[in-house]
């Protein structure tokens, strides 16, 4: 096992961390850049190292001074947590060359997942369901009528150069198509100056439902079932549950099967995430595998009670998996909100600035990752998440109640945050019925109450 | 100078981050003195659990020994992480020792990081008044490592 | 210099965050300086969250208006928990109104508690300024009831 | 179920109370003395009434305005959590008779349960085990040999009219009860004026185990498995942890159907704990019955997923209860300390205080029961006690463990407190191996470490 492991993170993912490390008597380094010199995560560690000034492409994305810290400071391994370095092939490579463990899986399969059109086409070599569509561009409006016919209607027309939904046409039948791939084509044109569109079948209220994996270095896998992250404001998730609302445990076995299928397809260790968005007949597909841990893992961990950090750390360490899939359940249901400096009703812009108060709640089934604390600055260099309130009950109504009950008791002043937005979703009755969808925020939670 | 005067300056000075007015004119002497000044929180805090941080940058104007002198005394600072050597050799005499007068440009140290020599140059001139590192001591991110008197 | 002068240049003072004032011309030299006051951090939590809390006893010296005049002004509060009122019976006169005078040991109202009627009585002799709470109205312990203005 | 429940009390349980109330919808009300205006209990209920004057028998324990106050605000049921009112027979009846639920078991119970003897006579009676021992005082040197030879060596021999160590003898054989019996009426009649003694059957180096109930009003019952309480300090608990490190399958099945079988004997309803001896051999001993929730309940429910309060809660409004004996297991580990603002380096001298930094540990597995904020004073007129720290983990050793990363995350200032002697408890060696009874603390923790 590790003596000293350096993470290469801040907030609250670098305190949860910390807190895996000592569990296992590993000692801990910190790094932080000038503006986080205050910061729990450098009270929390055992050995802080200052790594640059505020802005992160200076101190949390510095590759020499943070590989320099671990070399001078003797730790033998880092962990990336999540954004920052995590996904960065190159940092991998890296820590490799200079003999550190990343703690996290190989170079080689982090670059693979990385570049999405790469990714699903491993998958569906791997036999792993994707969104069906034309494999490049189409030339000619009858070859996207065949493939049309082929993936089967509505079918979304994207352009293949650019994104954020210029050029984007739905059609749900041919006679639609052939009317709107003109006009996809222009729009693709004028945005991206090229005309060239592909086809892909649209997924109508569609969830986004991921898959957590735990792969150990001898190619031994299991799956931790599914969190539900339909919960989204322009592609950032707010709430995650687990498990689904509407999971089956047949659907729960196949998705789980089909996740380290594609997993193990890829050489993939340690902890990853495949997400898939599921459909409402339930067939679902992969969208992409995070190869990293992830700011909602404490879903699973509440109910499955496994340690997703700890054995992130043992598999780096080169343990095998203790576990067997037979070994692994989900009880209970566990909810988690994101609570972030942000004005929800102002647009969710950034509210940086001093805490003056804050009593973040407990009691029975609540768990709380925060970096904040009573006089602590929330600066606008970083992430505007400070704080994730987890709540578990042994049913989803009652954690919903549970979670409502906390979010109500935490108190924070000085600075605006979500904490109100969150109270409304949780009193929302689609949302107590557990009818989501990735547009359920913003196009029928926003609209009906006109934040 | 009339009451009003002075009111208006009491005013003033209340407005402003300025701690303390003294005037002195042929025929009056004035002095104002603000209750305590920063946020008394803050300094409490920092006094607590939390290592101070060494605040930005590279050159640092020294304000702890600035009374006595006339001179300016600022900071050079570590620009990176690494260890500290004075010598650019194990066998080499050191860059700088204390009392040397110093060119902006001249190299001081090295620090090393990743297995790369980097000299540290000074970006002032001035003297060399203290050495705040040991030789192959690790530095972090803007840890002070001399203390240098500006040439005025 | 004048009186009205310094009076002037003190209540200038007292409302600026200045602590410290000196003064010297030809004719006059004024030093004048701030006690420190209150802890601005103590003033800030209590305008926070909580409820404020009525404070202890039955009697209270009320603070807020007693500049004004010259007569010492108490409060009585509820010495239990229970329902006001303010008539011994629903068809009876009140025990008492605004601008009756009181004397010591002069029942004021009852508060019933558990199904027992509880007299209240005054503690003091004075004039009624102020009835608080509302005939049936429930009250907690320490509750203001009356304000009344004592005799000299 | 009840549209607002009175809280008749304060501090951590009250607060937790209203969390269980909260999640099921109930309105609350909170009492409160003044010197409490600005404790959490006033804040986070939905009502809040000033009772009396700080010292706990003009406001906790003042019953006319505590009850006037739950018929002026519309309270249709009371909790007396634990301490104060919680084990006043007389005070449930009140309730009764003025039309309040009281939420615990009847007053007839609670009374019984109350008189030490009469309780232990009433288990005897039920077939529960009882520290075995003379009836009452014993005549001559004979009769006591007599008994000591029924009951088995070693015995111990007590002042009928006193405690505290007068008059205590242990003798491990006739010889030396021959010897022990003079001096010993000598001894308790010069402490209490008589000279009458008993002998009991001496429990070396005993466990506290205690079984948590739940028994509802149709005389259904069901056991939540023990805990173990052996850590304490003049008989007052310091850290608890569920299960037992010495407990079987069929030890915890025997003593669960003994506590069982004597909380029915007595019309037991409402959630209750048995407490009793555990020898090293394996035999157990009723001790007596707490007929309220207890401060360590947290560790039974973070193994079982059972959230005590709300099962008080509803069994008081008349639900059956809704699981059955096999529904319920032991899952994991669960450890409890309890903080308190006591100096461990002064003989544990109460330290009151203003604490002005309050950073609560959390993460993975922790949970916090806790009274206290930045800014709080923690007066001289209630129990020292303000924060639970709970710690779960699958295993008793990384239960311990993140139990110690909480403590040293756990950042109180202003007052002395017991995290620093807590600390000391986990790596104490025999306590990791779970080698502990009742006097571990005090015979052996602190003399060790001469505190």
């Amino acid at each position: 096992m590790f003596r000293k492991v350096l993470i290469a993170n801040r907030g609250e993912i670098a305190l949860r961390i910390i807190r895996a490390c000592h569990e296992l008597d590993i000692r801990t380094v910190a790094i932080y850049s000038e503006a986080d010199a205050n910061s729990l995560h450098v009270a929390y560690a055992d050995e802080a190292y200052c790594v640059g000034p505020a802005p992160s492409s200076q101190s949390y994305l510095n590759i020499p001074n943070i590989i320099s810290t671990a070399l001078i400071s003797g730790a033998d391994a880092i962990h990336p947590a999540y954004g920052y370095l995590a996904e960065r092939a190159h940092f991998a490579e890296i820590c490799r060359a200079n003999g550190l463990a990343f703690i996290g899986p190989s170079p080689e399969t982090i670059e693979r997942m990385g570049d999405k059109a790469a990714a699903k086409r491993a998958m569906e070599e791997a036999g792993v369901p994707v969104i069906p569509g034309s494999l490049g561009g189409v030339e000619s409006d009858r070859e996207a009528a065949g493939i049309a016919r082929e993936i089967g209607y509505p079918v979304i027309v994207k352009a293949a150069a650019g994104g954020g939904g210029k050029g984007m046409r739905v059609a749900y039948d041919e006679k639609e198509l052939l009317r709107v791939l003109a006009p996809a084509r222009a729009e693709s044109e004028a945005a991206f100056g090229s005309g060239v569109v592909y086809l892909e079948k649209f997924v109508t209220k569609p969830r986004h439902v991921e898959i957590q994996l735990l792969v150990d270095s001898y190619g031994k896998a299991v799956h931790l079932g599914e969190r539900e992250c339909s919960l989204q404001r322009r592609h950032q998730k707010l709430l995650e549950e687990a498990p689904s609302p509407i999971m089956t445990g047949e659907l729960r076995e196949a998705m789980g099967e089909a996740a380290i299928t594609g997993a193990l397809a890829v050489n993939y260790v340690n902890a990853g995430t495949v997400e898939f968005l599921l459909d409402s007949e339930g067939r679902y597909y992969f969208m992409e595998m995070n190869t990293r841990i992830q700011v909602e893992h404490p879903v699973t961990e509440m109910v499955t009670g496994v340690d997703l950090v700890r054995e992130q750390l043992l598999i780096a360490a080169g343990e095998p998996l203790s576990c067997n899939q037979e070994d692994i359940s989900m009880t209970g249901h566990a909810i988690e909100c994101r609570i972030t400096a942000e004005d929800p009703y102002r647009k969710f812009l950034p509210c940086p600035g001093r805490i003056k108060t804050y009593r973040p709640p407990g009691g029975p089934g609540i768990r709380v990752d925060s970096a904040a604390y009573e006089g602590w600055d929330v600066t606008s260099y970083y992430d505007s998440m400070f704080a994730k309130v987890i709540a578990w009950a042994p049913t989803r109504d009652r954690a919903i109640n549970r979670m409502r009950a906390a979010l109500r008791e935490f108190t924070i002043d000085g600075i605006a945050h979500t904490i109100p937005f969150h109270l409304e979703i949780l009193d929302d009755p689609f949302f107590r019925r557990g009818e989501l969808s990735t547009d359920f925020i913003e196009t029928r939670f926003l609209a009906k109450n006109a934040l | 100078m009339n009451l009003d005067e002075i009111k208006e300056l009491l005013q003033a000075l209340s407005a402003s981050d300025v701690a303390e007015l003294e005037l002195e004119t042929d025929k009056v002497r004035l002095h104002l003195k603000k209750a305590v000044v920063f946020a008394p929180q803050e300094s409490q805090r920092n006094e607590g659990t939390f290592p101070r941080p060494l605040v930005t940058g590279q050159v640092l104007p020294l304000e702890v020994s600035a009374a006595p002198s006339e001179q300016e005394t600022v900071i050079i600072a570590a620009p990176m992480v690494g260890t500290f050597y004075r010598a650019p050799a194990p066998d080499a005499p050191p860059y700088v020792e204390v009392g040397d007068s110093i060119e902006e440009g001249q190299p001081l140290c090295i620090i090393e990081a990743m297995k790369l020599m980097n000299e540290i140059e000074a970006d002032v001139a001035g003297i060399i008044k203290e050495i705040l590192v040991e030789n192959e001591q690790p530095v972090e991110y803007g840890q002070p490592l001399f203390i240098v008197e500006k040439l005025a």
